[in-house]
């Protein structure tokens, strides 16, 4: 007779235990906007909240995608590049004088074709997806520079409604389009993870790959798969960053894949794979943003010192985030 | 099988067998390009030619790259190595630049002291991130990577700093029985961190921690001490090549020197051969890695192939090491020639042998 | 009642890794409705013979005919897919999810694409309950002791349904009561004319619910047999190719009823040590040349027991003398420090470097107790990973290839070798004769007779009963997470009376006040 | 709610917002010093934000400067395009805005109210001019090489455009080899030791900036050649290290391209704050240099 029935006590520990990291988050990032409050009156505007999203959604798009593929203890590098690449194709095509949905069409095809490519080589020839990404990094900004040295405008009329258009109250308080986009793409992510035989091998791959293969996943389809939505959702960032610049530019979003990569880390989705929530790295990306939005109103910050309080900021985050789960532990 | 196909077999399951390869087609193509380019001359007493140039410019990254190899070898990863490089240069050359003599040999020294010393304590500040409290690397260092660029223009003000200090100008372009000073100060670094390594247990207890943290625990493994030692070694190779780009050009410059780094270093962990899970490492192969990247970016300027094409050229080659270097690939490519009783004695062994 | 035409046909399979011929020209027939043992030392080829079934392992040479049509299975997949359902020897489960899923995955019950998650729980439920397993399915797996993984990975299996079930060292860390559970659901799909396929180290285990026997030697077919003409005696002579040596070591082997050195100073002493809602605070003393047993029920706290006096886990609760003075085993280096080894149940998780070599992996202990800056020479190196290769018959016997390549048994000595040539003064082992085949199993037994001889006292916990009995000066009893008795090891102490007091509770009996 | 007055102070002090590209060379660095020190000078309150070279940062900000309703917004565009959207917002917010140093090229010109900079093409129109008049007598070919800045940023974009118009007066002027040495010392000198043993013979050097064409400075020395005087050297921006070499002999011609905005920024920014009429377009007051100007000039050379 086997009897192992969890004491009761420690049930209600253990059932939070796996979204303390994700509350903490939220209560440290409803803490630094407490700090922003308290420190400048223009803070508590509605509007600064709107804009942390509106000025954020192309990064929340991508870093949901970066989400799948660090939840299977994989790593996309060409996130940032591929994101450039979309909005460029489109700037450039749009001024070539091809009408909008074509362009929609084939820039939304790009990105996910290069990640399921790269899939592909990490899968099928067991490459560490570190070197594949950043080849594809590298040639994805090299398509960048190669369509065009310079950047080139969007004036483009869906693109510019696109960009322009407020949702809520046009002289008040609204967001964009981007952001109703980029909630959508957060709301869906979160079903496939939660609720789809997709999302459910993801962690699974994740925990231990070599167990799901045993245990007769599909751990190669799965593994495409994620560098594939990856990549459709950089191009999904790629062109909201165009809806939000109204341009394509060849040295647009340098380094935001390691923004992307941080804001889903500090998410609490774990780097090694296996644990994770899209909302945790929802909240990743706001406190990026909060922090960004707290140093523009500081104003008093000269280049240098900006750099050195973004890390300052984010080393008392990431502590705090580390000290509470460890005390819940 | 005759004894000629056997050592043929050896040599190509050798790990390091196909990067090799590509570094010489990359300079056979190179010398198809330009003769010359192989030529060697002797200038002033010293040798002169392009090859010099890889070896000498490959130097700083050598440095970065092995202490990069511990790290990784311990399954984390140092993304501030690169502004580690600035911070240390800026020291450096703000101490040299105070001196009323720039050359006073004291100076130097204590220059370099300090720019270490300052390297050693960052270093040891993301080993406590990772090791004590438990951040996870990427983002522990991405922290240090952050500000620390922002340290590096701060001690110079935003400005270039200009020296004109001829021994320490000597570490980046100085010469030693003809060769280039930064080859020597890099071999001595390989040597010294294969001897720290290979001559003591510290190598097996870096490989034991990167690949079961758990089980080494339980072996009694002090593993928080080996990841701090790791962070602090990689900081300090990461000084000595900051001192040498900034002796390169005798000037600190906050904000480019060593930017990116960091990416080239893993890379070239990556293609010689240590895993970015952690465990066993090659120091030769990340060396390897380190000059292939370095003779990558020479051929680029050597065959004057525009900087709006370059991205693709570099991402065409990245792409073909890995693959040749991959035993997936080539037991793919060779399944049609070979039988298959012996192929598994060419493929190398994967960390898990199962077949996908 | 063998129907005429086999499920699975496997023949002329060959199978080598580098430098390893891991099976040579092996054939093996499988028929609807039986239960067919496959056996062999380790290392002899089972675990490669179930890989290259299942499609993990591609074969060099031979041919795969499943019902009539030959097979060639390119990953578990698709295996899964055609019918055979496979426990791994180590337990390939995602210790990331929560026990339901682990169930499920891959075949969830879901409603227009959803998985349904109540629905799920429920059905999860109800498979444990049929194998007697209480256990909250919400829960992570990890959070799980790896007997319960092992019974959650069965669960799984058998609910798929299979024609084939292949079941790689099931037992190797359940207890009588489990196993008994597991064999009667095994019956019941035999019944049901599945085939299966079952490997394991026990004889009596053999002898207890199979119909027919393959043996495997050195990666080559000894011969197929029906179990009951095949006397035991002959089954190990043909597992092992030796002639009765070591049954008759076996029988020699009897109670190790040295009186127990129990006066003096123990060597560790505990007091009132627990830590929450892992182990209720318990005492015990241990002394020199003395061997501990602990028995209980899975999940009855015996790893945490031994966590906890290693360190391993932190105790919250307690205080801990060593040879009289009191001493902190906060940390697994303190305890080492104290002459402290401990050798975990969890091989794969908690044991073994996959990666670094059988050498390496022997010395690491040691290694790490000098420090790294005191390197052991190569020549003392090799010494000592001689000895014991060659005195825990670990095979093969190349101290330069990775310990990840080896088999698991083989593996799991390493582990032990790599503890003793630390000569701890307090040894704990968690189970350390799992998976080990019969030969090398009283081997090691004989090793810790030996050494308990020789002033080092041992804390053994196992799941067999018998070994416990055999070996145990003392022997303690665990129930729930708590210490429920401790008795001395005389002739009146039997299985059934250890049973009883696991069965009764608290007897206390001989418990330091 | 939007009642808040932000930064405006009570005291009638104006609030400008401002956001820099970065701090990515020391040029941009003495652009920052004189913006702070002139807005302290003239009593102006300035919000500073630093862009780290990313357009997104800087709509960011701008889009902050505007729930801080601050007075009038100036900033340096990282790149020319894509600010309609975010001007649009400033401009019903009523804000004025004032572009420095990089025009942006919006169709909409009521966007903002005016730019302040300099003109990165005819920098290298200057540069390539002074060469043309240099090599007035030559009968051979001249063959120059060109270190570019980092690849897709306006300056190296309007530089190279610039110098090649200039030169195409004189077929004689080819450029043989054009590499980005991404602005830096280190890239200028790597750069140009691959040119040096690639092209037996270079008569010129044009660097899109001073910093590589300092680092150059250093291969070329390596290489055995007289720097000036076998190549020729012309570079762009005139920091002070430059115009040393330049007095030094070492280089050969500088187009300045001042980073000294803020005191007339500030002056702008009042001007445009109390509704003033102002010019669409300033360009600010930029020379070139020869050597012998260099030695005038250095000893009141400020960054
Ligand atoms: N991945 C591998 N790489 C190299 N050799 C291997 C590998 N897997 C197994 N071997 C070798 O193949 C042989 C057979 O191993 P296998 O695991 O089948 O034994 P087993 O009969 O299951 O033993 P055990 O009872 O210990 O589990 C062993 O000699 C082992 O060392
Ligand atoms: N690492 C752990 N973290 C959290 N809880 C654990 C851990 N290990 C075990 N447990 C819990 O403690 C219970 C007791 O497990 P333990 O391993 O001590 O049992 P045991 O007596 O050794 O039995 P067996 O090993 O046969 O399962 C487990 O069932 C599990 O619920
Ligand atoms: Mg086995
Ligand atoms: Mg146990």
């Amino acid at each position: 007779m086997t009897t192992l029935s969890p004491a009761a006590a420690r049930t209600w520990s253990r059932l939070p235990r796996r979204h303390v990291p994700v509350l903490a988050t939220l209560v440290l990032l409803l803490v630094l906007y407490g700090v922003g409050v308290s420190q400048y009156r223009a803070f508590s505007n509605v509007q600064v909240v709107f804009n942390v999203f509106i000025d954020n959604g192309f990064l929340l798009v991508v870093a949901v995608g970066m989400t799948f593929v660090i939840l299977t203890g994989g790593i996309d590098l060409s996130v940032g590049s591929v994101v450039a690449m979309t909005a460029m194709v489109s700037a450039f095509l749009l001024e070539k004088g091809v009408p909008a949905a074509p362009v929609l069409l084939v820039a939304l095809l790009i990105g996910p074709t290069l990640g399921f490519l790269m899939g592909c080589v990490i899968h099928f020839f067991d490459i560490q997806p570190f070197i594949v990404t950043l080849a594809g990094m590298f040639f994805a900004r090299g398509m960048c520079t190669f369509i065009s040295g310079s950047s080139i405008p969007i004036t483009d009329g869906f693109w510019t409604r696109m960009s322009q258009e407020r949702v809520g109250n046009p002289h008040g308080n609204f967001v964009s389009i981007s952001v109703l986009i980029a909630f959508a793409v957060v709301a869906v992510a979160a079903y496939t993870l939660a609720y789809t035989r997709l999302g459910r091998n993801v962690y699974a791959i994740g925990g231990n790959a070599q167990s799901a293969l045993l245990m007769g996943l599909p751990v190669g389809r799965t593994r495409i798969a994620v560098y594939t939505i990856s990549g459709l959702c950089a191009a999904i960032g790629g062109i909201l960053l165009s809806f939000y610049t109204l341009s394509g530019a060849p040295l647009i979003a340098v380094g935001m894949e390691l923004d992307v990569i941080a804001a889903v880390v500090i998410g609490g989705t774990v780097l090694t794979g296996g644990s994770g929530y899209v909302f945790g790295t929802v909240l990743g990306v706001l406190v990026l943003g909060v922090i960004q939005t707290l140093i523009t109103f500081d104003g008093s910050l000269n280049s240098w010192w900006t750099k050195i309080v973004i890390g300052g900021l984010l080393f008392a985050f990431i502590l705090l985030q580390r000290l509470i789960g460890i005390r819940y532990k | 099988m005759t004894n000629h196909q056997a050592s043929y077999r050896a040599l190509t399951a050798h790990r390091l067998f196909w990067p090799v390869v590509v570094l010489v087609v990359m300079l056979a193509a190179n010398t198809v390009y330009r003769p010359s380019f192989l030529s060697v001359q002797m200038r002033d007493g010293h040798l002169y030619g392009s090859l010099i140039d890889i070896l000498r410019l490959s130097a700083p990254l050598i440095l970065v790259a092995l202490g990069m190899t511990l790290v990784i070898a311990t399954g984390g990863i140092d993304l501030s190595v690169g502004s580690l490089c600035a911070i240390s240069g800026a020291i450096a050359c703000l101490h040299i630049s105070r001196q009323p003599d720039q050359n006073s040999f004291g100076a130097v020294l204590t220059a370099l002291a300090l720019g270490l010393g300052v390297a050693l304590v960052l270093g040891a500040w993301n080993g406590v991130l990772v090791a004590v409290i438990g951040i996870q690397p990427i983002i522990a260092t991405l922290i240090l990577m952050v500000a620390g660029r922002g340290l590096a223009q701060l001690i110079t003000e935003g400005q270039i700093l200009t020296i004109n200090s001829d021994p320490y100008k000597a570490i980046g372009v100085g010469h030693l029985l003809t060769l280039p000073l930064a080859i020597f100060l890099a071999a001595a670094a390989a040597l010294l961190i294969a001897a720290a390594t290979r001559r003591t247990a510290l190598g097996l207890l870096i490989e034991s921690v990167g690949g079961n943290a758990r089980a080494s625990r339980l072996a009694g493994i002090r593993s928080a001490r080996i990841t701090l030692l790791v962070y602090v070694i990689s900081a300090a190779c990461a000084a000595l090549a900051g001192f040498m780009m900034t002796a390169n050009v005798s000037s600190a410059d906050g904000n480019a020197a060593g930017l990116w780094v960091e990416l080239d270093a893993i890379l070239a962990v990556v293609i010689g051969g240590t895993s970015l899970v952690g465990g066993r490492f090659s120091l030769g192969g990340t060396i390897l890695g380190a000059l292939l990247i370095q003779t990558l970016t020479t051929t680029v300027y050597a065959m004057n192939i525009s900087p709006q094409t370059s991205l693709l050229f570099k991402a065409v080659v990245v792409i073909a090491v890995c693959l040749i270097q991959a035993p997936g690939f080539r037991a793919r490519f060779t399944r049609r020639t070979t039988p298959i009783a012996t192929q598994a004695a060419v493929v190398e062994q994967p960390k898990e042998q199962v077949r996908a | 009642m063998t129907p005429s035409r086999p499920v699975l046909t496997m023949t002329g399979i060959s199978k080598s890794f580098p430098g390893v011929r891991a099976l040579d020209n092996v054939d093996f027939r499988l028929f609807p409705g039986e239960v067919h043992a496959l056996m062999g030392e380790n290392g002899a080829g089972k675990s490669t013979l179930i890989k290259v079934l299942t499609g993990v392992y591609g074969t060099d040479q031979g041919t795969v005919t499943l019902d009539g049509e030959q097979v060639s299975f390119t990953g578990p997949m698709q295996a899964t897919a055609a019918g055979v359902s496979t426990v791994y020897q180590e337990v390939n489960l995602c210790t990331n999810l929560s026990v339901a899923e682990n169930i499920f995955i891959g075949r969830e019950p879901r409603r227009l694409g959803a998985v349904r998650w109540g629905e799920m729980r429920r059905r999860a439920r109800a498979l444990l309950a049929r194998l007697d397993l209480d256990i909250d399915v919400n829960a992570q797996l990890g959070s799980y002791s790896l007997a319960v993984q092992q019974m959650v990975a069965i669960a799984r299996a058998i609910d798929i349904k299979a024609r084939i079930l292949v079941l790689d060292e099931p037992t190797s860390s359940l207890d009588a009561g489990e196993v008994a559970q597991l064999f009667r659901v095994m019956r019941q799909l035999r019944d049901d004319g599945i085939a299966i396929l079952f490997v394991t180290h026990f004889l009596d285990q053999v002898y207890g619910i199979t119909d027919r026997i393959t043996v495997l030697r050195n990666g080559q077919l000894v011969g197929e047999y029906a179990t009951n003409e095949l006397p035991q005696l002959s089954l190990v002579e043909k597992m092992i190719g030796k002639e009765l040596q070591v049954l008759e070591r076996l029988d020699e082997q009897s109670r190790h009823d040295v009186a127990a050195p129990a006066e003096g100073t123990p060597l560790l002493d505990v007091r009132e040590l627990g830590r929450r809602s892992a182990v209720a605070p318990f005492s015990l003393a241990i002394h020199e040349g003395e061997v501990v047993g602990l028995a209980g029920l899975l999940g009855s706290g015996r790893t945490e027991v031994a966590r906890l006096l290693f360190g391993a886990d932190r105790a919250d609760h307690g205080t801990v003398r060593v040879r009289g003075t009191p001493a902190s085993l906060r940390t697994p280096v303190a305890a080492i420090d104290h002459g402290i080894g401990f050798c975990s149940e969890n091989r794969r998780a908690e044991g073994i470097i996959a990666e670094l070599s059988v050498r390496e992996n022997i010395i690491l202990a040691l290694q790490a107790a000098r420090g790294w800056l005191r390197p052991i020479p190569r020549r003392r190196q090799d010494e000592l990973v001689q000895r014991y290769v060659q005195a825990l018959s670990i095979r093969p016997a190349d101290p330069d290839i990775p310990v990840g390549n080896l088999s698991g048994g083989n593996q799991q000595k390493v582990l032990l070798a790599r503890w003793l040539v630390t000569e701890p003064r307090l040894l704990i082992l968690d189970e350390p004769t799992r998976g080990i085949d019969v030969g090398a199993k009283t081997e090691i037994q004989r090793l810790v007779a030996q050494l308990s001889d020789g002033g080092m006292a041992v804390l053994f916990v196992s799941a067999e009963l018998e070994e416990v009995l055999r070996l145990s000066h003392k022997i303690v009893v665990m129930r729930d997470r708590e210490v429920a008795a401790q008795l001395t090891n005389d002739h009146s102490v039997d299985a059934d009376r250890i049973m009883q007091s696991i069965a009764a509770g608290a007897t206390h009996e001989g418990v330091p006040s | 709610g939007n009642s808040d007055t932000g930064g405006k102070g009570d005291d009638g002090k104006i609030t400008l917002g401002f956001s820099q590209v970065g701090a990515e060379s020391g040029w941009r660095t003495a652009n920052t010093t004189s913006i702070k020190e002139a807005a302290a000078a003239a009593g102006i309150d300035l919000k500073f934000d630093d862009a780290q070279q990313k357009q997104e940062n800087q709509i960011k900000a701008i889009r902050n400067f505007i729930q801080q309703k601050v007075d009038v917004i100036a900033f340096s565009p990282v790149v020319e395009s894509g600010w309609d959207t975010v001007l649009k917002e400033a401009k019903d917010a009523k804000i004025p805005v004032i572009l420095t140093d990089r025009a942006v090229d919006s169709a909409d010109k009521s966007l903002y109210k005016t730019f302040l900079g300099s003109d990165f093409v005819k920098e290298g129109r200057l540069a390539g001019e002074w060469l043309v008049e240099q090599e007035k007598v030559a009968t051979g070919p001249v063959n120059i090489v060109e270190l570019q800045g980092t690849t897709g940023s306006a300056p190296a974009n309007d530089r190279k455009k610039g110098f090649a118009e200039a030169i195409g007066a004189n077929p004689n002027l080819k450029i043989i080899a054009s590499q980005s040495g991404d602005f830096t010392r280190a890239g200028g000198k790597q750069v140009m030791e691959q040119f040096l043993k690639a092209n037996p013979k270079i008569d010129v050097l044009f660097a899109h900036n001073d910093d590589m064409g300092l680092g150059a400075l250093e291969a070329i020395t390596a290489a055995g050649k007289v720097p000036g005087k076998d190549i020729k050297i012309i570079t762009v921006d005139a920091v002070k290290d430059g115009m040393q070499a330049l007095a030094d002999g070492k280089f050969n011609f500088i187009a300045e391209c001042s980073p000294l905005l803020g005191p007339q920024l500030m002056d702008l920014a009042q001007k445009v704050h109390n509704g003033e009429e102002v010019p669409a377009r300033i360009e600010t007051q930029e020379t070139t240099f020869t050597q012998e100007q260099a030695k005038e000039a250095l000893p009141n050379r400020k960054y």
